[in-house]
């Protein structure tokens, strides 16, 4: 937005890095004040690792950084934030035990001689949600009780609330949905008129064209070019420089087929638990995809995991493939041995084994499939599948002997994905499906939806991602407060009314606006 | 097991009425008094002389040493760590003592700090080796079990030290007080464990450590420092007990303590302590040290055999954690 | 280490290779034992080499069965033994044997029984724990008055030791007439001697004296009464004359206990051991060793 | 400590080819083989007799027990648990043998199968109570390990229990093999544990178990079943171990086996268990087991002191394990 003559805030030349292999090659990255720069890169190209680096996280194998001009080599975290450089990490980093208010302050307590100042701990913290608009969480609350999105907003306050002069956001909107981001970039702006740097990570280009200046491309970690925004339009015209194919982003609208047939799949009849989810009611047909949009804390996820058996039920019940009998699943597995699958919205608490590799963790839930009745596993069966599957999710890894915990993120989420799609099921369950993946991927698994829903499957997607939602489904249904309000058909569907209903819950509690069909 | 899904902690807030606070204390104490005051109860019914002056005066005089290694414990446990010397550090400071005073003739004033220094320097080897070389403070505190209590025998070429009366004072009851010097300050400790656990910078840390020391880390903290002195301030509270237990017994014996590490794990467990780190509670942790003590004492006063106190107190102490644990589930449903 | 050394500078020579292998090392009376085969050993002018080994504590029989194994892996000619189990070591003894080992039991007599069911006889070098515990139970008795009541502190139940002497302070007391009104296991150990006996003290309030089956017990006695302001009023008996316990009947706090000589049993034991090394047909009674009352009187 | 950030599991895979595997897998081994091979040399050269075959044999002879326990063990801590009452169900089942055999007159055949049932049923109980009611199972074996050694004593009255041979065949080297049944039948489970953890869905499922049970759940599996059945496994590997035991002294006795808990994870441990769960190898466990052997017999036959040895024996506990970890950490980096 501003000229090129703003004074350079942080520098990188030639930087490399080396896990096992070299993930990172002779990278050329510049930040001036006051700008908001967009990283991109597919998944595994390297942005995080890059951005870990800035940030002190992890040392660099060669090359070298300046900051304000002067040599910069931050030993630790801590080193890098006592010279101004602060980072929000794609994974999520709060402490679940202690309150949200020492998760917000937490390394910069107000202390005198080591006690806890507990009236200004709450003070500051609560300012500091006000100030991101967070009023509903109470500072006393543990961090563990709140949902991902919120805790993701926590992280972000956390960050934003500290002085800096490089502020690294990694995928900070992944988990948001719309409401969220705008606040977040009110919040971006007013800083970089403060002459802040911001490091900018996401796979949602409309987030890119809207708010960043310029942007540096990564491919298979290597530098690419850095561009002023505005050079692109369409934003998607980007996508060529990511992967390097040109005209790649022309597929990127696709035409939308409904494979819906006329035979119910699963129908959701009075499910509530507690305030978090009440008295929901839908149902979903054979080759149907229903979206679930709402804001965050809304009760989508909550929803999912009730339908999974994954928490018990207050009241409802479940009918599944038009059977006249109803379920209530206690366990999962019982949900799974109905063909239910379900992929989860926080991939490190209960998606994936971290320290497992890809292959433990794509073949899981499926070790029917290669074992006999005794149980004993057919090994090269197991790599075989596996391998599959990985060139199918397009898997960015060394081998399938990788842990998932060095994958990065958008990868460690196409396991999560791979390791339901080798399990046959009738009903999917994806919570956030394509959080950190990256727009190639998301487009895969895009055209995935496409082919189950071709196959007849019935598809529940929760989304914070409009967009995604208006992309994929055939029917949208949108929840607020725990409740779901209303549903839209593609017909019926516009960007503005659902935003409406996301926030009825909130404002009207008692009335809910239903409109559109499909009952 | 892996613990179950991490429990809400109950630090109480800040901002709460006064009594509110109060009530929510004693709601949060209610499991483990609860399970105190049926064990009183039951000794009571069986026995003339338990429910007395006496007995509590007793009680109360033989539980500082293992106090304050369960306050010791906790922290350590509360890092998501375990320490498994305390006994045969206990052993060895006390051995320390037994000898600067015996065989050298040094005085009381003079042998202490020596015997509290030979814990903390145990205890920063402790924390050392497994934070830097991170390795499992099990192991580590294993080998530290083996080795220190070898060193206490080698010290006291395994025999018992009786240093008499110039020690005594700390381990009897005070005149008119009924309560022994060494009681008291077990009881000043459990209280500032308390604050430096809920109201402090350190402690905090701790709690953070112990949940997923990785984010504290990415918070900008160095967590080794706060690692190695919550084993060190163990190590102390060993030679701290060491000293206790010296006075108490006029005696100290390179024998004592063996198998102290488990009784000083299951008072933190029973007062709901997580093994996975991250949970606890120091007041609640000396009741799971009076359950255990008024068990023993109360089993002894029955006059029952050495097989059943046994298998008496293995479920009581399964049963005590079964009830706190449903007492939880109950609370954080309704 | 200084046995270390021996064994590497003797290897070759063909002096008898000995293994006294005892109860524990962690322990007063174990560690005079060692410390007087260790000086004969001296005395001998290195006639044989000693290797002494110890188990944990008294219970980890099995160690002490696979410590017989190793040594005689080892190759030694002799081994002088004090069971932590009068049962369970004779057959490891019996393979011992069949290897050509000489085995000389000490301190515990093995069980006559399980003996001759497994066809052999060794030869036992010991004292007779009950009639050291008469000993001091009689003495006790002497300061007390018929009708009087007092309260035991009993070894480990398991171990033979434990049981003799308990059976022996049941003998003084009933001779005398004074009763018994508890009687408890505190697994040989000083604090858990310490906690029973403060339990015993509240609840039996009229108790005149506490038998503990061996020093340390009674130290944590000694403690219990002290903390209970009891004292001058209980008196306390042991068993094992260790150094500290003879300070405390100095002192007079402690009554009286009992000296069974570790240290001589060792070199009975080893000399036994030599002879029949020296002659594999020589015909070794069993000996008796003395059990010595300890007192105030004894120690001016 | 928590334990280093996740390090990467070592299952080898299945498809590479043969020589590669061996390779891997010898390279995998290969710390804990040097450090066995350090402590053969170091107490062939101070002792005259120790690199014998007899010492062999006697070691191997004496293993069984504790290499049964620690497979078991290994399991356990690779779900996450921990078993502390192996030694007293070693004992109780001992007990139960020695009891029905001594007193009832009951013939070996007999015998045995109540003998593992009572081993078995045990750990059936630590498996249930603390999956089902969600509690620590340190806490929950922790109980076990009081009433499981009440019970052995009030089962025998707290007396050891002569056998004699009708038992003894088990535990003593077979004529011309110079290995005794017990050791041969140690070997077998080492290597059907081994083989039940890298390629049976079981296996699997406790490393998955071990690393999240959350995601385990999530996926759609029921973890309780086989969470019970690893603590059952290792109650009955227990009740083996009595009975291989109790041949080897031809004798039942309640107080065996005090403490054995503590020398099985050192064993699991120094074989690269995690104490977090999720990683484990039963064979690097049977190393272990060696390596605690051979230091045992090595110092024994150098006749150190006891001090030394405990202070040599936590040393090497500690070396063991800081090598092995320095090694994983130069592996992951080359
Ligand atoms: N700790 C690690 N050990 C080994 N390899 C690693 C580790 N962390 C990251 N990698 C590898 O480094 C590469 C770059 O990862 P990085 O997380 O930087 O990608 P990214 O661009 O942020 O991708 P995404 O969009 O999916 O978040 C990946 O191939 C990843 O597997
Ligand atoms: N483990 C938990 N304990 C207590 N409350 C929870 C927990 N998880 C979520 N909640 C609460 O339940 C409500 C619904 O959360 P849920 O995660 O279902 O919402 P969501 O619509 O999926 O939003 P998000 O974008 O945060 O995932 C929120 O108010 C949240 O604070
Ligand atoms: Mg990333
Ligand atoms: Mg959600």
């Amino acid at each position: 937005m501003n000229g090129e003559s703003q004074p350079l805030r942080l520098t990188v030349h030639e930087l490399c890095k080396d896990y096992v292999v070299r993930v990172l090659y002779d990278v050329q990255f510049e930040l001036k004040t006051g700008e908001i720069h967009a990283l991109l890169g597919a998944n595994g190209a390297g942005k995080s690792t890059l951005c870990r680096i800035i940030a002190g996280l992890t040392p660099a194998t060669s090359g070298s950084m300046t900051l304000n001009g002067e040599l910069y080599n931050p030993r630790d975290k801590r080193s890098a934030e006592s010279l101004g450089v602060q980072i929000v990490q794609q994974e999520l980093n709060l402490i679940p035990t202690l309150t949200v208010a020492e998760n917000l302050l937490l390394g910069h307590f107000p202390q005198r001689c080591g006690i806890v100042n507990r009236k200004l701990l709450h003070a500051h913290a609560r300012a500091a949600l006000d100030r991101f608009g967070l009023n509903d969480i109470d500072t006393n609350q543990m961090a563990g009780s709140l949902g991902i999105g919120q805790q993701q907003m926590l992280e972000i306050a956390a960050a934003l609330d500290r002085n800096c002069q490089v502020l690294i956001l990694d995928e900070p909107t992944a988990a948001l949905s719309a409401g969220e981001t705008k606040r977040l970039f009110t919040r971006l702006s007013e800083l970089r008129k403060n002459g802040v740097g911001i490091i900018y990570i996401s796979h949602r280009l409309d987030e890119i064209a809207q708010i960043a200046d310029r942007l540096t491309v990564l491919r298979d970690g290597k530098f690419v070019s850095t561009h002023q925004v505005d050079e692109f339009k369409p934003i998607e015209r980007v996508i060529d420089l990511m992967t390097g194919e040109t005209e790649a982003a022309q597929h990127a609208i696709q035409n939308h087929r409904s494979y819906a047939i006329d035979q119910e799949m699963i129908r959701v009849s009075g499910l509530g638990r507690a305030s978090v989810v009440q008295n929901v009611n839908f149902s979903v047909k054979a080759g149907e995809r229903y979206g679930i949009a709402g804001l965050v804390g809304s009760g989508r996820t909550e929803l999912l995991r009730l339908i999974f058996g994954a928490d018990r039920t207050d009241s409802g019940e479940i009918f599944l493939r038009g059977e006249t009998s109803p379920y209530q699943f206690d366990h999962p597995h019982t949900a799974v041995s109905q063909r239910l699958a379900m992929v989860t919205e926080d991939r490190k608490q209960n998606g994936l084994l971290l320290s497992q590799s890809i292959r433990v963790n794509t073949t899981l839930s499926s070790m029917e499939l290669l074992a006999g009745s005794v149980g004993i596993i057919n090994c090269s069966q197991e790599k075989k599948l596996v391998e599959v599957q990985r060139e199918t999710m397009q898997i960015h890894a060394r081998n399938i002997e990788q842990s998932v915990g060095t994958l990065s993120g958008g990868n460690q989420q196409k396991v999560a994905v791979a390791k339901w799609l080798l399990k046959d099921a009738d009903v999917f369950l994806f919570d956030e499906p394509t959080r950190g993946i990256d727009v190639a991927a998301r487009r895969k698994i895009h055209q995935l939806f496409d082919k189950l829903a071709e196959q007849g499957k019935a598809l529940i997607i929760v989304s914070s991602d409009l967009e995604e939602l208006f992309e994929t489904c055939d029917c949208i249904g949108v929840m607020s407060a725990g409740k779901l309000v209303s549903e839209y058909t593609r017909e019926t569907w516009s960007y503005d009314a659902i935003m409406q209903d996301c926030f009825s819950g909130y404002t009207q509690p008692e009335t809910c606006s239903v409109s559109g069909s499909n009952s | 097991m892996n613990d179950s899904p991490a429990p809400v902690s109950e630090t109480p807030s800040a901002s709460r009425s006064v009594s509110e606070n109060l009530m929510s204390s004693l709601l949060q104490y209610a499991g483990l008094l609860g399970v105190l005051a049926l064990l009183v109860l039951i000794f009571s019914m069986m026995s003339q002389n338990f429910l007395s002056q006496q007995t509590l005066i007793t009680i109360a005089n033989h539980i500082p040493d293992l106090t304050v290694i369960a306050v010791g414990m906790t922290l350590v446990l509360i890092i998501g760590g375990i320490d498994l010397s305390v006994g045969s550090l206990l052993a060895l400071s006390s051995a320390v003592l037994g000898v600067l005073m015996v065989n050298y003739g040094w005085p009381l004033w003079a042998a202490v700090p020596i015997c509290l220094g030979v814990g903390a320097f145990c205890g920063v080897l402790n924390g050392v080796i497994s934070v830097k070389a991170g390795i499992p403070s099990f192991i580590v505190t294993l080998g530290m079990l083996e080795m220190a209590r070898g060193s206490a025998y080698l010290m006291t070429d395994s025999q018992t030290k009786y240093i008499g009366s110039s020690i005594e004072w700390i381990g009897v009851p005070m005149k008119g007080l009924a309560f022994s010097p060494a009681f008291l300050l077990s009881l000043v400790i459990v209280f500032v464990g308390q604050y430096l656990l809920t109201r402090t910078v350190f402690g905090r840390y701790c709690i953070a450590i112990g949940t997923n020391v990785e984010a504290v880390r990415m918070s900008g903290i160095r967590t080794a420092p706060y690692s190695i002195t919550v084993f060190t301030i163990s190590g102390l509270m060993c030679g701290l007990a060491g000293i206790m237990q010296t006075s108490r017994l006029s005696t100290a014996d390179p024998n004592a303590a063996v198998g102290l590490e488990l009784a000083a794990i299951a008072a933190c467990v029973i007062g709901g302590t997580s093994l996975m780190g991250g949970r606890g509670s120091v007041i609640n942790t000396f009741f799971g040290v009076l359950i255990i003590a008024v068990l023993q004492t109360g089993l002894a006063q029955v006059g029952a055999s050495d097989p059943i106190k046994r298998v008496i107190t293995g479920a009581v102490i399964i049963v005590a954690v079964l009830l706190d644990a449903a007492r939880q589930r109950w609370k954080r449903r309704g | 280490d200084q046995k270390a050394q021996q064994v590497d500078v003797n290897s070759g020579d063909k002096k008898p290779r000995i293994a006294l292998i005892m109860k524990s090392l962690a322990n007063d009376f174990f560690s005079s034992m060692a410390e007087g085969a260790k000086k004969h050993q001296q005395q001998q002018g290195d006639e044989y080499e000693l290797i002494v080994n110890g188990i944990k504590d008294e219970r980890d029989l099995s160690r002490q069965v696979a410590l017989v194994e190793e040594m005689v892996a080892n190759g030694v000619d002799a081994i002088v033994i004090a069971p932590a189990d009068s049962k369970a070591l004779v057959p490891a003894l019996r393979r011992a044997r069949e290897a050509g080992v000489v085995v000389v039991n000490i301190d515990n007599k093995l069980d006559q029984e399980i003996l001759e069911a497994e066809k052999i006889s060794i030869p036992f070098v010991g004292p007779d724990n009950q009639a050291g515990a008469k000993k001091v139970g009689d003495f006790l008795a002497s300061k007390l008055k018929s009708g009087d009541e007092v309260v035991v502190l009993e070894g480990i139940r398991t171990s033979f030791n434990g049981t003799q002497r308990r059976l022996g302070f049941e003998a003084a007391m009933q001779d005398a007439g004074i009763k018994i009104v508890d009687s408890q296991s505190a697994q040989w150990e000083m604090s858990m001697a310490n906690t029973l006996a403060l339990s015993m003290l509240s609840e039996h309030r009229n108790v005149k004296a506490i038998l503990a089956a061996n020093d340390s017990m009674a130290l944590g006695a000694l403690a219990a009464v002290k903390n209970n302001n009891k004292t001058g009023e209980v008196a306390i008996v042991g068993f094992d004359n260790i150094a500290a316990v003879q300070q405390a009947i100095r002192d007079g706090q402690i009554l009286a206990t009992a000296d069974q000589h570790g240290g001589e049993l060792a070199v009975f034991g080893i000399e036994h051991a030599l002879r029949l090394i020296e002659d594999p047909d020589a015909k070794v009674e069993d000996r008796e060793t003395p059990v010595d009352l300890i007192t105030a009187e004894v120690l001016k």
